[in-house]
């Protein structure tokens, strides 16, 4: 049984082309077996390294360099919703944003809601600053929100689901 | 002859060097943990932080108004270096002070303490405190990054030699940096430790006591080493070795830098590879008769050789296998077994080769050294020019294994290999076979002299095995045993030591003097690290006394000899071969 | 050393003027003869010892002992310290590394399984005491060791150990540490 | 034959009481010793044996006698054991000249405390007897086989040599006065009041007499034949048990017998003002003179042994100097100044004067040459100071 | 001159379908890139050379040398890398230059590989700009659909691809090897220069690391030339041969304590406050101004009274700050501690540093673990000259780490203390501390 499924595969192979080594599609790969999954399982690294021939070590190695990707240990939530808390964020309220979100949904930055619905993350800036305080739910922006918007977030929604 | 300057030292140039290595040859030591002469350079660890400029035509000099790391820069010519100005003695305390800051301060448990870059250079470039007031992090030790090695973790300095040293040299890549920034950590995954061949190295290489050797671990303190240029003899690769013991046993290999054997690193097959000498198996004193069937001496061996009381009282002792402990001190004292055993082979080898010189046979093992065999040959020829001289098996286990592997575990193409450990697992068949090759004048090999042990067998057979493993079968044990007089000279007791109607017993690399010659034809001298284990003696002095040579064996005298008399070892003319070895035969 | 400084070290003292009575020496036998003859009416200095126990100080260099933890376990690390400061070589210790598994030792790495000191050999020069980085081995102020076979004058751990107990339970020799924890090498294991 | 009962007894007993005194005198002069030693150090002494630690000396004296008796294998055994005797005996054989006790002048019947008594000869008898002394250490040294015994036995046998000579000067003195050889005559002389004593017409002699007499009885600060940090132990560094005891009672007997004769003739023996008449008139009398005469004795012992511990060793070559610089020429001075006076028949308070002037102008011909030794040092330590500047 | 100025890049900011191809060629897109491919590569590089353009990423290095020193007449690919990892707070013009006008970049793109010899062009673009990833994805499919990109562009005999890369919120992926080694599949740890990319950077060839606004100004000053270029911004400084000038229109981003923070372009030149007053709309609340980072946090900060330094690429320099960095200014107002900003700074530094170098990984998580501390309520006066020393040794002095991410971590603290020092020496004196909610303060 793989770990990936044949269109992922597929997919990091038509990516061949594109660099002139293999090892450069590790974070392509990366994002794609995260956005799939949720989570990048040691499974999923092996057959990575298998792919672009390299010891799982390098992926594992490249992977961990950004706190970005999740382990099998720990998946992600439906939602992953980053606040900010960049200088200019701190400056219009971030940091409350965040310990008050954190304090309402008895969650850690980091952690994951216990309906897997949302995990909630801290981003160092997200490049919003003219509209801060920011958040970032998956990778769309949403500038000058509030603590009851974020708290939305956390609740199931027949919404989009990414 | 171009040159550059280090401290206003002018040195010549010499291709592909670095600053760091130029610094080194103007005996200048720039301090550094991360560069690595056979690792890629990153630079990362900033110790090596220099001033460098450029001498112009003019005289003037230009200097740069940044610091430059010594390992990434290349000593070119006219290049000015200065490694004791106050801008880098400072930047040197600092990135010390930020090394140490959460480096434990744990020296008197660890291993490292005493051959410490951190220790060493702290106490020459840095400060003698810390301002961190925060607790120091703390971080888990990690027993299972391998078989052989133990990390701990706070130590680590995240030189990533380690890393690097997998990767590029052995290949198989176990080792990876976790994380990133101050809380960044080497790493195994989970189910693959990092056991590969080669893994022992990365110990010597951690400049810091982070990756520490679990067979070493907390046995002893460094600074109660002593050590002895050694070479390994467990394959044909020869690595050049040190070999550190405190009070005559053994503690660790290392491996030591050799351009012509095998560059900076060993196998772990040959940093653990010494525990043979050590082994409760050993031979501790002659012995005359079969140990196998109990029996003192034959009247028969009494009758020719006459042996003393001595060699019997002992080897009587031996075989009873009574405990030495028990032993009255009167025997400890007075009963030295070997002038006796020398008279009775003299006597046995004399007769032989009067009565029957085609009929007696020397087997030579390739784990002798070049001089044990010359001596021996000499001796044995000169007691009659008929004797035989053959071949001993040599030992092959499997094939060359190559690096660096690739990621499925691939052997590298031949022109990329850094490292080989061979197949042939003995030191010196190129050796042993030149000198036979000389009194022989070919060499009988194995397969010969087995065969004709069973069609027309020998009558007087001498076997030198000194191999560290059991190196015959019951079958070859059963053919030489059909010899009228079968002598072993061994190591270790074995099949055949239990067969033989003498034993001399032997001893291993660590406790002896000699040279051996490599696959590619490298000699190289090792010296001994500890005293002869108790009741044995060095080989080479059995064989001079039983030549009858008078004096003290004395290793470059016998190679200058051996060079006037075999002309393939011209190159031992001299006697000295220096610390990395000549080239005898290519 | 500059000439200056030779100047200095090298002191030059005027000999005294002789006088008649010094000429004579009898006068100055004679005021030698006072003093001694003074010094027999003085109070005797003596103690008398197994009768009166003598005050031993504080930093008296005597039996040795190997301190204890707060948790009982034996302070030392094992780091060969004092076997390598002996000028008599007179310590012997083997180390051995903490098993993992054992809660009690879990903080620990490094632990001497034996720990041996010659009483015999050793100078009382108190240089163990000196190099140890935690505080482990100490000195106590018992001075009259006496044994009848040399065997029973070589201590090991449990021996030192209980020397340990009895100095601290006697309430003599208190551990001289005040900081009442591991010394600075342990650092890393104590927060 | 017909043997003298009563001149025998007497002889007898003065024999018995020598003989049984000098062992148990060497005993208790051991334990005195110590005594004294930790009285000047501030220290008890031996306390532990008996009351006030009394039979220590007995403890120690049958320790020793029952130590093992270890001959060295390479020492000349038999002049090795002889040795140590013919030390005692001459120290004993000194003693039979010296009244222990009040003596008459005339030898008469009866008891008498001393064993020859009116030996005419008694001062030469005793000065040849106790030269021979140094035989004892000289072949104990010698017999020794040993390189420290026989440095010790080197410089005794120089040391008594040198001092027999001022001994020899300083009483020549006395006996000229006196007019005769014969102790007991010496002693009465000095009879008639204090002034008599000899130390008052001889002060120089006596000095000259006492420290001769120490160095000829080895006793620190003279004690070089047997100096322990150089030598390590000397003549007797091979003796041990009963032959090392018999030196040390040979020398605790020199010792005796030296503070004998210098009560004896410098001090007025058992003379003391108030006490008249002959010495044998009543047996009170006779105990009280003794007892004077211990007392006497007992202090000059007492100043010998505190001399040990107020005086450092000699150099050697200073104990020389001493002798043949110091004390010869003194005393050759001394005698010129006493046959002066003598031949001139002046008062005898001249002899006094004369001693006392004698010492005082070699004092200060010792200022004068202490002086130039002075002036010879600092212009060495002027060389030594351009050397170092 | 300011009042009259119509912007240029942010032209078409907020029109209805500004991301199209045909509205962009309708709007005269594509003119600059015929032109180029009219001219030689060389000639191009020229034109640039003369525009005066600096990088826009924050270093302001001059943008035709730096295609100049590329390697001539190789054999082989030569990259272009696009940096499009702007993670420094407090900056996001690329979001909205891309969100608004993907087509404008991709023509600078396109310029500026014709230039180089570029065949390949990466886009390296951070995670968090998911709606530009997706803009540019349609813009690049347009364009190829348009023989823009791919083989013979415009029939002429340039060929390129433009592929877009995706990063993974890591801060140094910035610096430009680090984005190089990051494309690589590494883990982003930069480079040590030398070699420069230009030498030997992605995959060991010659490479171009450009800012997107650096791309998206080529152009323009393709399109209308050099000189127009240069009639805008400060001129050369005549008495320091080494300033090149700053030229152009700039990109202010501005964010924080004002009334109205938003990105403003303007000609390079405009001073702090005339930003703030004039643009944004003043500080909020009708507070003052305490203190003012003239460009993105690494720069440092400029005091209340230094609000009349042209942020120019030499301005700030002389007011003691790093540099101009990408414009980014953040107004911060008076009722804000300077140590609670100062520790928001070293966090970031701290969780940013990529661990290579020594001095960069402990300093800055020392540095973060000191001001904690001092927020705490535990901090000592002693405390300020060890902030100081570590900001003097982790980058202050050149040469002490591989990037300069060290430099931009030290520089903040170094002008706190030096202009802010009484404010710290109070809140140490007085045992103030800044409450911390739990959940902030586990990271």
């Amino acid at each position: 049984m793989s770990a990936l499924s044949p269109e992922i595969r597929e997919k990091i192979i038509s990516y061949y082309g594109r660099y002139p080594n293999k090892q450069a599609i590790t974070l392509p790969a990366l994002h794609m077996v995260q956005e799939a999954y949720n989570c990048v399982s040691r499974e999923a690294i092996n057959e990575i390294a298998d792919l672009l021939e390299l010891n799982p070590t390098q992926v594992v190695d490249t992977m961990t360099f950004y706190g970005f990707f999740r382990d099998e240990h720990h998946p992600l939530g439906k939602k992953r919703v980053w606040v900010c808390r960049s200088l200019s964020c701190m400056l219009r309220g971030g940091d409350e944003l965040l310990a008050e979100v954190c304090d309402r949904l008895h969650l850690r930055p980091g952690q994951t809601t216990p309906d897997g619905e949302m995990t909630l993350e801290l981003a160092e800036c997200l490049g919003a600053c003219d509209g801060a305080p920011c958040i970032l739910i998956n990778d769309e922006l949403q500038l000058k929100v509030g603590v009851e918007e974020v708290l939305a977030l956390a609740k199931p929604q027949g919404g989009s689901k990414s | 002859m171009p040159s550059l300057f280090i401290n206003s030292v002018e040195i010549e140039v010499q291709p592909k060097e670095n600053i760091v290595q130029a610094a080194r040859r103007a005996g200048v030591e720039i301090p550094h943990y991360c560069w690595h002469p056979d690792l890629s350079v990153v630079a990362s660890c900033r110790m090596c932080l220099v001033e460098a400029g450029t001498k112009k035509d003019d005289g003037t000099v230009a200097m740069q108004p940044r610091l430059v790391p010594a390992c990434q820069t290349p000593a070119t010519p006219n290049t000015v270096v200065v490694t004791d100005s106050p801008k880098v003695k400072s930047s040197q305390a600092q990135t010390l002070e930020y090394l140490l800051l959460n480096h434990p301060l744990d020296c008197s448990i660890c291993d490292q303490a005493g051959e410490c870059y951190l220790q060493d250079y702290t106490y020459q470039f840095g400060k003698a405190e810390s301002r961190l007031d925060e607790p120091k992090v703390q971080r888990q030790d990690k027993y299972y990054i391998g078989e052989q090695i133990a990390l701990f973790t706070d130590r680590c300095v995240m030189c990533t030699r380690c890393v690097r040293f997998t990767r590029e040299y052995s290949g198989t890549a176990e080792l990876f940096v976790t994380s990133r920034g101050s809380v960044e950590e080497i790493e195994v995954l989970p189910g693959q430790p990092c056991d590969n061949k080669l893994a022992g190295n990365v110990v010597d290489l951690c400049p810091v006591g982070a990756l520490c050797s679990k067979d070493f671990l907390y046995k002893k303190r460094v600074w109660w080493l002593k050590s002895a240029d050694s070479v390994c003899q467990l394959c044909s690769t020869g690595c050049s070795i040190t070999v550190d013991q405190s009070e005559s046993k053994v503690e660790r290999v290392r491996p030591r830098e050799n351009p012509q054997a095998q560059g900076s690193f060993m196998c772990d097959d040959g940093r653990f590879g010494w525990k043979f000498a050590h082994s409760e198996n050993r031979i501790r004193a002659p012995r005359i008769g079969r140990a196998s069937h109990g029996q003192v001496a034959s009247p028969q061996l009494t009758t020719i050789g006459a042996p003393t009381n001595a060699v019997e009282q002992y080897s009587m002792s031996v075989n009873q296998s009574t405990p030495l402990a028990t032993a009255t001190v009167s025997d400890l004292t007075f009963a030295d077994p070997w002038p006796g055993l020398i008279n009775h082979l003299q006597s046995v080898l004399k007769q032989s080769a009067q009565d029957h010189p085609t009929k007696t046979l020397a087997v030579f093992s390739p784990f002798m050294t070049c001089e044990e065999a010359y001596l021996l040959a000499d001796y044995l020829k000169k007691t009659n020019p008929k004797i035989t001289l053959a071949m001993g098996p040599v030992p092959v286990v499997g094939e060359d294994d190559t690096y660096p592997k690739g990621p499925k575990g691939q052997s590298p193409a031949a022109e990329k290999t850094r490292f080989t450990i061979r197949a042939e697992k003995a030191p010196n068949r190129l050796g042993v076979e030149a000198v036979l090759q000389h009194f022989q004048k070919s060499i009988v090999n194995d397969e010969q002299w087995l065969s004709s042990m069973e069609l027309n067998p020998f009558e007087t057979v001498l076997v030198v095995g000194n191999s560290p493993a059991e190196w015959l079968n019951d079958e070859t044990v059963s053919k030489l045993r059909r010899a009228g007089k079968l002598i072993v000279v061994d190591i270790l007791e074995n099949n055949l030591t239990h067969a033989a109607d003498v034993v001399i017993p032997g001893v291993s690399f660590v406790e002896k003097e000699g040279t051996v010659v490599n696959h590619a034809g490298l000699a190289q001298t090792f010296h001994p690290a500890i005293r002869c284990s108790d009741g044995t003696r060095p080989d080479v002095r059995t064989y001079m006394e039983l030549s009858g040579r008078s004096g003290l064996y004395h290793g470059p005298t016998i190679r200058a000899e051996m060079a006037s008399v075999i002309p393939a070892f011209a190159a031992f003319e001299t006697g000295e071969l220096g610390e990395l070895g000549k080239r005898v035969f290519s | 050393m500059t000439t200056e400084n030779k100047k200095k070290t090298v002191r030059f003292a005027e000999p005294p003027k002789i006088g008649l009575s010094e000429a004579l020496y009898l006068p100055a036998i004679a005021a030698g003869i006072a003093t001694t003859v003074r010094h027999m009416f003085h109070k005797n200095q003596t103690r008398q010892y197994p009768e009166v126990e003598p005050d031993i100080p504080k930093n008296y260099r005597g039996v040795h002992r190997l301190n204890r933890d707060d948790q009982g376990r034996v302070k030392c690390v094992a780091c060969f310290m004092c076997q390598t400061a002996c000028p008599a070589n007179c310590i012997e210790i083997e180390a051995t590394g903490t098993d993992k598994n054992d809660p009690t030792w879990a903080d620990r790495d490094k632990f001497p399984k034996t720990f041996v000191i010659d009483e015999l050999r050793c100078i009382y020069c108190g240089m163990c005491e000196e190099a140890c980085p935690v505080d482990a081995i100490e000195l106590t102020s018992i001075y009259d060791l006496t044994g009848m076979t040399r065997q029973e004058m070589i201590f090991d751990k449990e021996k030192l150990l209980s020397v340990f107990d009895e100095t601290v339970q006697s309430g003599k020799d208190p551990v001289r540490t005040v900081r009442g924890q591991l010394g600075p090498a342990s650092e890393r294991l104590s927060s | 034959m017909t043997i003298d009962w009563n001149f025998l007894w007497p002889l007898g007993a003065a024999m018995v009481i020598v003989l049984g005194f000098v062992p148990v005198a060497g005993l208790y002069m051991t334990f005195i010793e110590r005594k004294l030693a930790a009285y000047v150090q501030d220290r008890v002494g031996p306390n532990r044996v008996g009351p006030l630690g009394l039979f220590q000396s007995i403890a120690d004296g049958i320790k020793i006698f029952l130590k093992e008796q270890v001959i060295p294998s390479h020492v000349h055994k038999s002049v090795y054991l002889f040795a140590p005797t013919i030390g005692l005996m001459c120290a004993m054989l000194s003693i039979a000249v010296v009244p222990y006790g009040p003596a008459n002048a005339e030898p008469g019947p009866g008891f008498r405390a001393i064993i020859a008594p009116g030996v005419d000869i008694g001062i030469l008898f005793l000065l040849a007897i106790s030269s021979l002394s140094a035989y004892g250490i000289i072949l104990g040294g010698w017999a020794s086989n040993n390189k420290y015994s026989l440095f010790g036995a080197t410089r005794a046998c120089a040391q008594f040599i040198s001092y027999e000579i001022p001994i020899g000067l300083s009483l020549l003195g006395i006996i000229a006065m006196t007019g005769s050889l014969n102790i007991e005559k010496l002693v009465a002389a000095q009879g008639d009041g204090i002034v008599n004593w000899n130390f008052w017409w001889q002060p120089l002699a006596a000095l000259i007499f006492f420290v001769a007499a120490l160095a000829e009885s080895n006793r620190l600060p003279f004690d070089l034949s047997e100096c322990e940090q150089e030598l390590v132990g000397g003549f007797h560094t091979e003796y041990s048990g009963i032959k090392f005891v018999l030196f040390a009672l040979a020398e605790y007997t020199h010792l005796v017998t030296v503070s004998f004769l210098t009560v004896l003739l410098f001090f007025g023996g058992w003379h003391f003002p108030g006490l008249t008449g002959p010495v044998d008139a009543t047996v009170a009398g006779f105990l009280i003179r003794w007892v004077v005469l211990a007392v006497k004795v007992s202090l000059v012992v007492a100043f010998i042994m505190q001399l040990r511990w107020t005086l450092p060793r000699f150099r050697y070559d200073q104990l020389m100097g001493l002798a043949w610089k110091g004390l010869i020429p003194l005393g050759i001075l001394n005698l010129l100044g006493l046959v002066i006076v003598l031949t001139f028949d002046a008062s005898r308070w001249w002899m006094t004067i004369l001693s006392v002037a004698i010492l005082v102008l070699s004092g200060m011909a010792n200022v004068t040459m202490a002086q130039k030794r002075i002036q010879r040092k600092a212009a060495s330590r002027m060389a030594m100071e351009t050397q170092y500047s | 001159m300011n009042e009259a100025f119509e912007p240029v890049l942010l032209r078409r900011r907020g029109v209805a379908g500004s991301q199209t191809l045909a509205y962009y060629q309708q709007d005269g897109g594509y003119n600059g890139l015929q032109k180029a491919l009219k001219m030689t590569p060389a000639e191009v590089i020229k034109v640039v050379s003369d525009s005066g353009l600096r990088g826009r990423g924050g270093a302001g290095f001059h943008t035709g040398s730096k295609w100049g020193f590329l390697p001539k007449n190789y054999e082989g690919p030569i990259y272009l890398c696009v940096n499009g990892d702007e993670s420094e707070p407090g900056t996001f013009n690329n979001r909205i230059l891309i969100e608004e006008d993907p087509h404008q970049l991709l023509e600078g793109i396109a310029i500026a590989s014709y230039a180089t010899g570029a065949s390949v062009a990466y886009l390296y673009l951070r995670y968090e700009y998911g709606q530009c990833y997706r803009t540019l994805e349609k813009a690049i499919e347009e364009m190829y659909a348009n023989n823009l990109l791919g083989k013979n562009i415009l029939g002429s005999n340039f060929s390129l691809d433009v592929y877009l890369v995706r990063g993974a919120c890591a801060y140094i992926c910035g610096e430009e090897t680090g984005l190089i080694e990051s494309l690589e599949g590494k883990r982003a740890w930069p480079r040590i220069k030398p070699p420069f990319p230009a030498i030997e950077g992605a995959f060991r060839r010659p490479t171009v690391v450009n800012n997107i606004e650096t791309l998206a100004c080529v152009t323009h000053i393709l399109d209308k030339g050099p000189e127009w270029f240069m009639s805008m911004g400060v001129p050369k400084d005549p008495n320091n041969p080494r300033d090149p000038g700053s030229y152009g229109p700039k990109l202010y981003c501005v964010s924080g304590h004002v009334n109205n923070p938003g990105l403003f372009e303007l000609p390079l030149g405009i001073t702090a406050r005339e930003l703030i007053e004039k643009h944004a709309g003043g500080v909020w609340k009708g507070r003052k101004v305490k203190a003012v980072v003239p460009g993105g946090i690494s720069m440092g900060f400029l005091s209340a009274d230094e609000l009349d330094t042209p942020l120019d690429f030499a301005g700030p320099g002389k007011a003691g700050c790093l540099g101009l960095g990408t414009a980014a200014v953040i107004v911060i107002d008076d009722q804000t501690s300077m140590v609670d900003v100062l520790y928001n700074n070293c966090r970031f530094f701290a969780h940013e540093s990529c661990g290579q170098c020594t001095p960069c990984r402990e300093g800055t998580a020392w540095s973060s673990k000191i001001l904690r501390r001092i927020r705490d309520g535990h901090g000592k006066m002693s405390d300020l000259k060890t902030l100081e020393d570590i900001s003097n040794t982790i980058g202050i002095m050149p040469g002490t780490t591989i990037c300069g991410l060290a430099d931009g971590a030290a520089w903040p603290i170094k002008n706190a203390l030096k202009k802010f020092r009484p404010e710290f020496e109070e809140y140490i004196s007085k045992g103030q501390k800044t409450e911390m909610r739990e959940a902030l303060a586990a990271h």
